[in-house]
C-alpha cells in the first residue's frame, strides 16, 4: 500500500469514525450516568431525517442541525421517561426507540416529501461543506507532513472537527467538573448521590439529554455532511457499533476516540477490499470484511482484549432503599 | 383497471421502480384511466398482493422486479382469465408476459462513453447488492469500456450482499471516493438508492457519473455524463396500453427495440461529444443488428472483461 | 427538661409503603447535645422514620421541627441545609471514588472540582484532629475497611456542617474495638454540642451511651424513657410486648464421632483476594461449633465452600469421606447428598427465591428428591405442596399458606421456612449462618430451640454468627475468624466477649499483653495457623 | 402482599397499554392525513373478515409464536435474547439443507426432519453468545445483536454461493414436492367450499401450538423449568441450591435458539418452499414484543402472537388499499413494545394506587 492510498484510507476512517464517535460519546454520557442506551441507532436515524428535512425546506443546514438535535432529544426524553421516571426496562425502551425511529422517519418523510421515504437531495448551504484549514493548499507540497495536513487533516466538514473537540471536552466535564463527578457517581451508586442531596432524576435526565444532543449531531452529520439527504435506515447499524466501541473503550473518552477510529478504519477497510487484498496477498471475502466490526465486537466482549467493567448501577432503575 | 406491483425498493427509488411508476403515470395521464398499485412490505406479501389484485378484478397486473417470479409462477394458473406481466424475469405460463432487458447492452454503451470521457484511463462501477443481475451491468460496462480503450482500468465494487445494499448511500459515497483515489474519473452506479450517494459524491468531487434505469441526468446537471436507460416505463406503459388483450409470452427489450439505451438531454448535452455520440450510436447499431454480441454475465456467470 | 427548644421534634409522622404501614402517628423530641437511642424489632419502622427526617422518604402525614422551627424536608438537600446528617445502615458511598471525592460529592463549592477537593482536603485534616476521625483522603473506598468507610460517612455529615447526626445501626459491621472508637467519637461530638440519634438492636449499647431511648413496635412509638431509669429486660419487654427469655437453655453436649474435618482450606475469590488462609477445624456429632468474627473475615466463604458453591483448595472430610472441592460435581446438590444441610447467611439472596411461592421454596435445592417426582420427567407439585403444609405446621410458619410468595412473609417466618426445609432433612451436618439476623426476639427463642434440639439428636452443627451473644449462648465450642484465618478456639465457659472481641480484631489494635502471647503460643503448637484442639 | 390482583397485572395492564399504543397510532395516522377509524375497519376486515384473511393472520402468528416463545423462555432465566432474528435466519439454513439434500418420502417425515434441522441450526447460532455469557460474562444483548448481523452475512454467503439456485435471485432452489407442507387450504377443503384459499397458513401452526404446550410443561412442571426459573429469579440463590449457571444459560439459550430456528419451518418450508434472503423479516424482533405482552407465559405468547399476526395482516391490507406507507406498521409495533415493555409502570403505578384506595375504602 502506498502512502497516498494510506492517506485516503485514513481520510475515510476519519469521516466514517465521526458519527461513531459522536454516538459513542453520547452513549458514554448516558451509561456513565447508569442509563443503558441501545437506542443510539434510532436517535441518530431520527436526527438524520429531521435535520435533512429541515435543511431541505429552509435551505439552512444549521437550522437542520438544530432540528436533528431536537428529534434526537425527543426520543431521549421518551427513553428518560421510560427508564428514569417509570423505571422501565432500559433495553426494551431502547429497542422500541429503534423501531419507532425506523418507522416514523419513513412515514413522515413520505407524508412530507412523497419521495419514497427520502428527503430531497441537499445542496449548497443546506449541507455542511468541507472546510479548508489555513495554509492547506500552500503546505500541500511539503514532504510527508504536507499531504497529511492537506489530505487527512484539512478538508473535512465542521462537524468532524466538532466531534474531535468533544473528546477532550467530555474528558474535562467528566473528570474536572462538579457535574462530571456527580454524573459518574450516579452511574456507580445513585443512592450516594441521592443522600448527598443531589437529585438522581435530574442528573440522569441531564445525561440522557446530553446523549440526545450528541446523537442529534451524529445523525445530522450522516444526512447533511457525510451525505446530502436522508434515506431510510441510513444509520445502518452505526448505533450498535458505537455501543461496541463504548465497551471497547471501557467508558472512557480518549479510549472512545481510539475505538471509534479503529471501527472507522475497519469500515474503511471493508470498502477497500482491493487494498486489503493487496496487503494480505489474497482476496478476502467481502461478507467477511463487512461483518468484521461485529465479529471484533464479539471477540472484545469475550474479554480477549481485557475485561470491561460497566458502571455499576448501569441498567438498573433507581429505587430508594435503606 | 390495470394494476402495478412495485418491488421492495419502493416506487420513488429514482431508478428502477420509479421508472415503472413513470410508465404507469404516463398511461394514466394519456388515457385518463386509473390503476391500482402497491409497495409491498415483505417478501411474504408478494403472493398475497398478486392474489388480492387478481381477485379484485384488476387486469392486467404488472409487476416490477425479478423477485416476483416465484410467487407469480405459483399464482398465475389460479387466475387463467387475468393477464400478468413481469419485468426482469421469465415466468412460463400462458397468461404471463415476461419482459427482460438486455442490461449488458445498455451498460456496454455507457461503458464506451465512460472510457471516452475518462482522462485518467480508469473508470469505475458501483453496484448495489452483489447479485448476478448487477454483475451483468458491470460486465457489460467493462466490455464497453475496453472496446474503446483496451488499456482502460475498470474498478468494480459492490455495496453489499444484503438488500440494505440498495439503500446505503453512505457506503456508495465512500466507495466512490475510494475509486476516485484509485484514479477513476467516471463512475457508473447501478445500485438503486445507493446510487444517489454515488452521484452526489461524484458531483462533489468533480468527476463524471453515470445514472441507471431512469434518466438521472437531471440530478446533477452538467455532472452526470449520461444514464443507462432501462425502459421499464415503456414496458409498463405498453402492458397497460394493451390492457386485457396483453400479448403474453417472452419479450426481450434490448437495444434493437429501444428497451435499453443511454440518455441524452439538455443536462448532459455539453458532456457528450460528437465523437462519443457517433461511436456509441455505431456500436448500438451493430448490437441491434446482431453484428456485435455483448457477453451476458447471467448466461454463464462469467465475465471476459472483469473479475469479481 | 430545660426551656431550650428541642433540637428535633417530630409530630404525628405517618408513612405507608403500599399496604404496609411503616410509621403510625409517631411523635418524638430530642434535646440538643444529647444522644438519643431508638430500638425496636426489625421492620418496626426505625429506619423509615429516620429516612423521613433526612428527607429520603416523604412522610404521608406529620410535621418536623428543627431547633423549634417548623421545617419542611422534602429532600435530602433540605435536610442537609437544616443541619442534619445521616449515616445509613448500608453506606452510601461510591466504591471506586476516593475518600475525598466521596466527601465532596454533593457539597462542592464551585463548578470546578479542583478547588473543592483542595478545600475538602484541608477541612478533613482539621476534622480528623478535632474528633479522632483519621482517614486517608486519597484511598479508594473499595480498598478500605468498613470502619474507615463509616468514618467517611460521618465526615461527610460533618463536612456539611451537620449539627444533628443520625446513625442507623452503626455497630453491626464493626469490631468491638472499632465500636468503642466510634463511641468515643460520638462522645466527642456530643461534647461539641451536636445532637445524635442512634438506632441499634444492642441493648448494651443503648445502656452504655444514650441519654434517652425510644422504643418502636409495629410502626408505633411505644415508649420514650430516660436511659438511666430503665433496664435491658424492661426494654426487651417494651419491644416485643411480652416477657422474653434472653438466655438459651441447653443441656451439656454429648460429643460423638468426628463428622466434619476441615484441613488447610484456602480460597481466592474472583478478584484475586485471598479470603481463606489455611483454615482447619473439626466438628463432632452432638456439638455446636460457633464461628465468631466480624462480617467479611472469611466466614461467608467458609460456608460457601462447605455448601458447595465456592471453589477451594485443601481438604474437607465428611464422615471420613473426602469431598471434591473443585470438580464440576462440587456443588450444593452433591453436598446435600452427603448429608449436609445449609441455612445460608442471607435468606433473601440465597436461601429463598422471593418470588416463588412457599411450596416451591420448600423443594429448593431438593428438587431432585425422588419423593418430589411424579415420573422421570415431571415434578410432583402436589406432593411438594403437601410436604410444605406439614412443615409449615411443625415450624409454626404464619400464615400457613403454601401458595403465598416468600416475599410476603415477614423475616422471621421466612427464616422458619428455610429452617424447616433444612432441618427436616435430618442432616448429619447443619451449616447455619446468621440464624437470627433480622428476626424478632420471639422468633429467636424458637430458632435457638430448634438448633439445640438438632444437636441433642447427635447431629453436628456449624454456626456462623456475627452476634457474640448468640455465639456465646449457643456454642459448645467457639472458633474466632479474622482475616481468613482462625485466630483461636475457646470454650464458651472459659471466655467472654472481651477476649473474643480482641481475637475478632486480630489483636492488632491492642498493645501486646499476656493474652496475646498465650494465644500465639497456642497457634504455634497447633502449627500453620490452626488453633489447638479443645 | 401484592397490591393488585393477578388478573389486573396479567390482563388489565397489557390491555390499557395496547389501548395507549393504539391511540398514539391513530394520532400518527391522523397526522399523515388519513382516517384512523377507516384504517381500523380495513385492518379488521382484511385480517379477520374472511378465512383468507385468517389464513394470513395465522401464518404470521405462527412465526411470532416461535420467536415469542424463544424470547419468553430466555426471559424466564433472565436472559434477554435479541438474537431471534439471526437464529431464525440460520434455522432457515437448516431447513433448506434438510429439505434439499435428503430425499424425503413424505411431508410428515420431512417436517420432522426439518424441525430437527431448524432447531439444531438455531440452537447452534445461540450457543456462542450463550457460552460467552456463561463463561466470560459478555453481555448477551450485545452479542446476540452482533450475531444477527453475522447471521445475515452467513446466509448471504450461502445464498450467493453454495446453495444458490441457477438464476438471478440469491435463493435456493425450490424444495422438492415431497417436502411441501399441507396448507390450511389443503387441509380444510370440503368439496364445494375451499377455505383459506391461497393463504400461507399451514400445518406448522399446529407445531407452534404444540410448542406452546411443550414449553408450558417445561417451564412449570419439570425440574429443568424449575431450575431455570430459580436462576432467573435469583442467580445467587440458584448457586446456593447447586444449580449450575453455565448449564442453565446454555440449555436455556439452546432451547431459545432452537425455537427461534423452528420458525423457519413455517416461513421457509411452509410458505416460500425455498430459502430466500431476509426470510425472517423482523419476526425475531417482534418476538420480544410478543413475549413481553404475553408476560412470558406460553399461552400469553399465543394470544399476543395472534394480535401481532392481526397487526401484520391488517397492516398489509392497509398498504394494499390505502396510501398509508407500510412503515406505519413498524411504528405501531414500536408503540406496542414501548407501552407494554418499557412504560408498563406508567400504567401500573396509577392502577396500583387505585386498587390500594379501593382496598382502603373496603376495610
Ligand atoms: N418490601 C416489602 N413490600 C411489601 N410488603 C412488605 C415488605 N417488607 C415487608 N413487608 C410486609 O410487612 C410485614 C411486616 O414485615 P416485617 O419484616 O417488618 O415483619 P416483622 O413484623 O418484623 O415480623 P417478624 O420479624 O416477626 O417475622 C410483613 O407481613 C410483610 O409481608
Ligand atoms: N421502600 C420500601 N418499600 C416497601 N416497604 C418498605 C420500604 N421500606 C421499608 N418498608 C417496610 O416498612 C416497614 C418498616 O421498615 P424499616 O426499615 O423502617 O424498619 P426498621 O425498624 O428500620 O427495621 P430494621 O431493624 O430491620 O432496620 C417494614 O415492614 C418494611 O418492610
Ligand atoms: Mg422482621
Ligand atoms: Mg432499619
Amino acid at each position: 500500500m502506498d502512502f497516498a492510498t494510506l492517506l485516503q484510507m485514513l481520510d475515510a476512517t476519519l469521516r466514517l469514525a465521526t458519527p461513531l464517535l459522536l454516538a459513542c460519546l453520547a452513549g458514554l454520557f448516558s451509561e456513565r450516568a447508569g442509563i443503558f442506551d441501545i437506542g443510539l441507532e434510532g436517535k441518530m436515524l431520527a436526527a438524520a431525517f429531521l435535520s435533512a428535512a429541515i435543511a431541505a425546506v429552509t435551505g439552512n443546514v444549521w437550522l437542520g442541525l438544530l432540528a436533528g438535535i431536537g428529534a434526537s432529544m425527543i426520543l431521549s426524553a421518551v427513553h428518560g421517561l421510560a427508564s428514569i421516571t417509570f423505571r422501565g426496562n432500559q433495553l426494551i425502551s431502547g429497542v422500541a426507540i429503534n423501531f419507532l425511529a425506523a418507522g416514523l422517519t419513513v412515514v413522515i418523510a413520505q407524508s412530507w416529501f412523497a419521495q419514497g421515504g427520502r428527503t430531497p437531495q441537499l445542496s449548497g448551504d443546506a449541507r455542511f461543506n468541507p472546510i479548508e484549514l489555513p495554509f492547506a493548499e500552500a503546505l500541500q507540497n511539503v514532504p510527508v507532513l504536507g499531504p497529511i495536513y492537506y489530505e487527512l487533516i484539512s478538508g473535512h466538514t465542521i462537524l468532524v472537527y466538532v466531534a474531535l473537540l468533544i473528546v477532550p471536552l467530555t474528558w474535562w466535564i467528566l473528570f474536572q467538573t462538579r457535574f462530571g463527578l456527580r454524573l459518574r457517581a450516579v452511574g456507580e451508586n445513585p443512592a450516594a448521590v441521592d443522600t448527598a442531596g443531589v437529585s438522581v432524576i435530574w442528573l440522569r435526565f441531564a445525561a440522557v439529554g446530553i446523549c440526545g444532543v450528541l446523537c442529534g449531531i451524529a445523525g445530522a452529520y450522516l444526512a447533511t455532511a457525510l451525505q446530502a439527504g436522508f434515506v431510510k435506515d441510513m444509520s445502518a447499524g452505526r448505533g450498535y457499533i458505537a455501543l461496541a466501541a463504548l465497551i471497547f473503550a471501557k467508558w472512557r473518552p480518549w479510549y472512545a476516540l481510539y475505538a471509534c477510529l479503529l471501527f472507522g478504519f475497519l469500515q474503511a477497510m471493508s470498502l477497500r477490499s482491493d487494498v486489503v487484498a493487496n496487503v494480505v496477498g489474497f482476496q478476502v471475502n467481502g461478507q467477511f470484511l463487512d461483518v468484521l466490526p461485529y465479529i471484533l465486537t464479539v471477540v472484545i466482549l469475550a474479554g480477549f482484549v481485557g475485561k470491561a467493567i460497566p458502571p455499576r448501577a448501569g441498567g438498573e432503575p433507581y429505587v430508594k432503599e435503606r | 383497471d390495470p394494476a402495478i406491483l412495485f418491488d421492495l425498493g419502493g416506487k420513488f427509488d429514482k431508478s428502477f421502480n420509479e421508472s415503472a411508476y413513470n410508465g404507469a403515470e404516463r398511461w394514466a395521464t394519456e388515457t385518463g384511466g386509473s390503476y391500482a398499485e402497491v409497495e409491498i412490505q415483505s417478501d411474504a406479501q408478494r403472493e398475497q398482493a398478486i392474489r388480492r389484485f387478481a381477485e379484485s378484478g384488476a387486469n392486467p397486473i404488472v409487476m416490477a422486479g425479478f423477485s416476483w417470479a416465484t410467487p407469480l409462477a405459483e399464482v398465475a394458473a389460479d387466475y387463467p382469465d387475468t393477464k400478468f406481466a413481469i419485468i426482469d424475469m421469465v415466468v412460463d405460463a400462458p397468461n404471463v408476459r415476461s419482459v427482460v432487458f438486455n442490461e449488458h447492452e445498455g451498460s456496454y454503451l455507457v461503458g464506451m462513453m465512460a472510457a471516452m470521457a475518462s482522462e485518467s484511463g480508469t473508470v469505475s462501477f458501483v453496484g448495489g447488492m452483489d447479485i448476478p443481475l448487477i454483475r451483468k451491468f458491470a460486465c457489460g460496462y467493462a466490455q464497453g469500456a475496453m472496446a474503446v480503450n483496451p488499456d482502460v482500468t475498470v474498478i468494480a465494487n459492490m455495496t453489499g450482499t444484503t438488500p440494505a445494499a440498495w439503500n446505503d448511500p453512505v457506503k456508495g459515497s465512500e466507495l466512490t471516493l475510494a475509486q476516485i483515489s484509485q484514479g477513476s474519473d467516471v463512475v457508473f452506479a447501478a445500485a438503486g438508492g445507493t446510487g444517489v450517494g454515488v452521484l452526489q459524491t461524484a458531483a462533489d468531487e468533480d468527476i463524471l457519473s453515470i445514472g441507471v434505469d431512469a434518466n438521472q441526468n437531471y440530478l446533477h446537471p452538467g455532472e452526470v455524463l449520461t444514464s443507462m436507460l432501462k425502459r421499464v416505463d415503456n414496458a409498463v406503459y405498453e402492458a397497460f396500453t394493451q390492457g386485457t388483450d396483453l400479448e403474453t409470452g417472452f419479450n426481450v427489450m434490448g437495444i434493437a427495440n429501444e428497451g435499453v439505451g443511454y440518455a441524452l438531454d439538455e443536462f448532459n448535452a455539453e458532456l457528450v461529444t460528437a465523437d462519443m455520440q457517433a461511436a456509441v450510436d455505431a456500436a448500438a447499431a451493430s448490437i441491434a443488428s446482431g453484428e456485435l454480441v455483448v457477453h451476458d454475465y447471467t448466461a454463464d456467470e462469467t465475465c471476459p472483461a472483469l473479475s469479481f | 427538661m430545660s426551656d431550650t427548644a428541642p433540637a428535633i421534634e417530630l409530630k404525628g409522622i405517618s408513612k405507608a409503603f403500599g399496604p404496609v404501614q411503616a410509621n403510625k402517628d409517631i411523635s418524638i423530641r430530642v434535646m440538643p447535645g444529647t444522644i438519643h437511642g431508638i430500638i425496636g424489632e426489625n421492620g418496626a419502622g426505625k429506619s423509615t422514620l429516620m429516612s423521613i427526617l433526612y428527607g429520603f422518604y416523604k412522610a404521608d402525614k406529620g410535621e418536623i421541627f428543627i431547633a423549634g422551627k417548623k421545617t419542611s424536608i422534602p429532600d435530602s438537600q433540605a435536610a442537609i441545609a437544616a443541619g442534619i446528617g445521616m449515616v445509613f445502615q448500608h453506606f452510601k458511598l461510591v466504591e471506586n471514588f476516593t475518600v475525598l471525592e466521596n466527601v465532596v460529592l454533593g457539597a462542592e463549592d464551585s463548578g470546578l472540582l479542583r478547588p473543592s477537593l483542595a478545600r475538602a482536603r484541608r477541612e478533613l485534616k482539621s476534622l480528623a484532629e478535632e474528633y479522632e476521625l483519621n482517614v486517608d483522603p486519597d484511598a479508594l473506598i473499595e480498598e478500605v475497611g468498613v470502619g474507615m468507610q463509616q468514618r467517611v460517612e460521618i465526615l461527610k455529615a460533618l463536612y456539611r456542617k451537620a449539627d444533628i447526626l443520625i446513625l442507623d445501626e452503626p455497630t453491626g459491621v464493626l469490631t468491638p474495638a472499632e465500636a468503642d472508637h466510634l463511641f468515643r467519637i460520638l462522645e466527642n461530638l456530643k461534647r461539641e454540642g451536636k445532637t445524635i440519634i442512634l438506632i441499634t438492636h444492642k441493648l448494651r449499647e443503648i445502656m452504655e451511651i444514650t441519654d434517652t431511648v425510644s422504643v418502636m413496635r409495629r410502626g408505633e412509638m411505644t415508649a420514650t424513657v430516660k436511659t438511666s431509669e430503665t433496664s435491658p429486660p424492661a426494654l426487651a419487654e417494651l419491644m416485643v410486648g411480652r416477657k422474653v427469655l434472653l438466655r438459651v437453655d441447653k443441656a451439656p453436649a454429648q460429643i460423638g464421632r468426628k463428622i466434619l474435618e476441615v484441613k488447610d482450606l484456602n480460597v481466592t475469590d474472583s478478584k484475586g483476594v485471598h479470603r481463606l488462609k489455611g483454615v482447619s477445624f473439626d466438628v463432632h456429632a452432638g456439638e455446636i461449633l460457633g464461628i465468631a468474627g466480624v462480617a467479611g473475615n472469611g466466614q461467608s466463604e467458609l460456608l460457601e465452600v462447605l455448601g458447595g458453591y465456592e471453589k477451594a483448595t485443601g481438604s474437607i472430610k465428611v464422615n471420613g469421606d473426602e469431598i471434591d472441592l473443585t470438580g464440576a460435581k462440587s456443588n450444593g446438590q452433591s453436598r446435600r447428598a452427603r448429608g449436609i444441610s445449609h441455612v445460608p447467611e442471607d435468606r433473601q439472596r440465597e436461601g429463598l427465591i422471593m418470588d416463588f411461592q412457599a411450596w416451591e421454596n420448600t423443594a429448593f435445592g431438593y428438587h431432585h428428591d425422588a419423593r418430589y417426582q411424579k415420573n422421570r420427567f415431571l415434578m410432583d407439585n402436589a406432593a411438594i405442596r403437601k410436604d410444605t403444609e406439614e412443615k409449615m405446621a411443625r415450624f409454626d410458619v404464619r400464615p400457613p399458606d403454601p401458595s403465598l410468595a416468600a416475599k410476603s412473609f415477614s423475616g422471621g417466618n421466612q427464616q422458619k421456612i428455610v429452617l424447616a426445609r433444612e432441618i427436616e432433612r435430618n442432616p448429619d451436618l447443619l451449616l447455619i449462618g446468621q440464624p437470627t439476623r433480622g428476626v424478632d426476639i420471639g422468633a429467636i427463642e424458637f430458632i435457638h430451640q430448634q438448633i439445640v434440639a438438632l444437636r441433642d439428636q447427635g447431629k453436628a452443627i456449624l454456626l456462623v454468627s456475627v452476634e457474640l451473644e448468640e455465639i456465646l449462648s449457643l456454642s459448645d465450642r467457639i472458633a474466632v475468624m479474622f482475616d481468613g484465618k482462625i485466630m483461636g478456639e475457646r470454650m464458651p465457659q472459659d471466655t467472654d466477649e472481651k477476649e473474643l472481641g480482641l481475637l475478632m480484631a486480630g489483636m492488632t489494635t491492642q498493645p501486646r499483653g499476656p493474652l496475646h502471647e498465650a494465644v500465639e503460643a497456642q497457634l504455634a503448637t497447633a502449627g500453620s495457623g490452626t488453633a489447638k484442639e479443645v | 402482599m401484592d397490591v393488585m390482583p393477578k388478573w389486573a397485572d396479567v390482563v388489565l395492564i397489557p390491555l390499557i397499554s395496547i389501548l395507549l399504543a393504539a391511540i398514539l397510532s391513530a394520532l400518527v395516522i391522523l397526522a399523515i392525513g388519513e382516517n384512523p377509524w377507516a384504517a381500523l375497519k380495513l385492518m379488521v376486515s382484511g385480517a379477520l373478515g374472511s378465512t383468507y384473511g385468517w389464513g394470513y393472520t395465522l401464518y404470521y402468528a405462527t412465526n411470532f409464536i416461535f420467536t415469542g416463545l424463544a424470547v419468553a423462555i430466555a426471559f424466564h432465566a433472565r436472559l434477554f435474547n435479541i438474537g431471534g432474528e439471526g437464529q431464525a435466519l440460520i434455522g432457515g439454513l437448516g431447513v433448506a439443507v434438510i429439505c434439499l439434500f435428503i430425499p424425503w418420502p413424505h411431508w410428515s417425515l420431512a417436517l420432522l426432519g426439518s424441525a430437527i434441522g431448524a432447531a439444531l441450526f438455531g440452537a447452534a447460532w445461540a450457543a456462542i453468545p450463550a457460552f460467552l455469557q456463561a463463561k466470560r460474562g459478555s453481555h448477551i444483548v450485545i452479542t446476540t445483536i452482533m450475531f444477527n448481523f453475522i447471521a445475515a452475512a452467513v446466509l448471504n454467503y450461502f445464498l450467493i454461493g453454495a446453495l444458490k439456485a441457477p438464476g438471478m435471485e440469491p435463493a435456493t432452489a425450490k424444495f422438492p414436492e415431497a417436502t411441501h407442507l399441507p396448507s390450511f387450504q389443503d387441509m380444510f377443503n370440503f368439496g364445494e367450499t375451499t377455505f383459506f384459499r391461497g393463504a400461507p397458513a399451514n400445518v406448522t401452526f399446529f407445531v407452534a401450538i404444540a410448542a406452546c404446550l411443550f414449553l408450558w410443561i417445561l417451564i412449570w412442571k419439570t425440574r429443568l423449568g424449575y431450575e431455570l426459573r430459580s436462576f432467573g429469579h435469583s442467580e445467587s440463590a440458584a448457586k446456593y441450591a447447586g444449580i449450575s449457571p453455565t448449564k442453565i444459560i446454555m440449555v436455556t439459550m439452546l432451547i431459545s435458539g432452537g425455537l427461534a430456528g423452528m420458525m423457519a419451518i413455517n416461513n421457509v418450508q411452509g410458505e416460500a418452499e425455498r430459502l430466500v434472503l431476509n426470510a425472517v423479516e423482523g419476526a425475531g424482533f417482534i418476538g420480544i414484543a410478543v413475549a413481553l405482552m404475553g408476560r412470558s407465559h406460553p399461552f400469553g405468547v399465543l394470544l399476543a402472537a395472534l394480535l401481532f399476526g392481526f397487526l401484520y395482516q391488517g397492516g398489509a391490507e392497509l398498504a394494499l388499499w390505502t396510501s398509508i406507507p407500510r412503515e406505519l406498521i413498524i411504528v405501531i409495533q414500536a408503540l406496542v413494545i414501548l407501552f407494554t415493555g418499557a412504560l408498563d409502570n406508567m400504567v401500573r403505578m396509577p392502577l396500583e394506587r387505585l386498587f390500594l384506595a379501593m382496598r382502603r375504602a373496603k376495610t
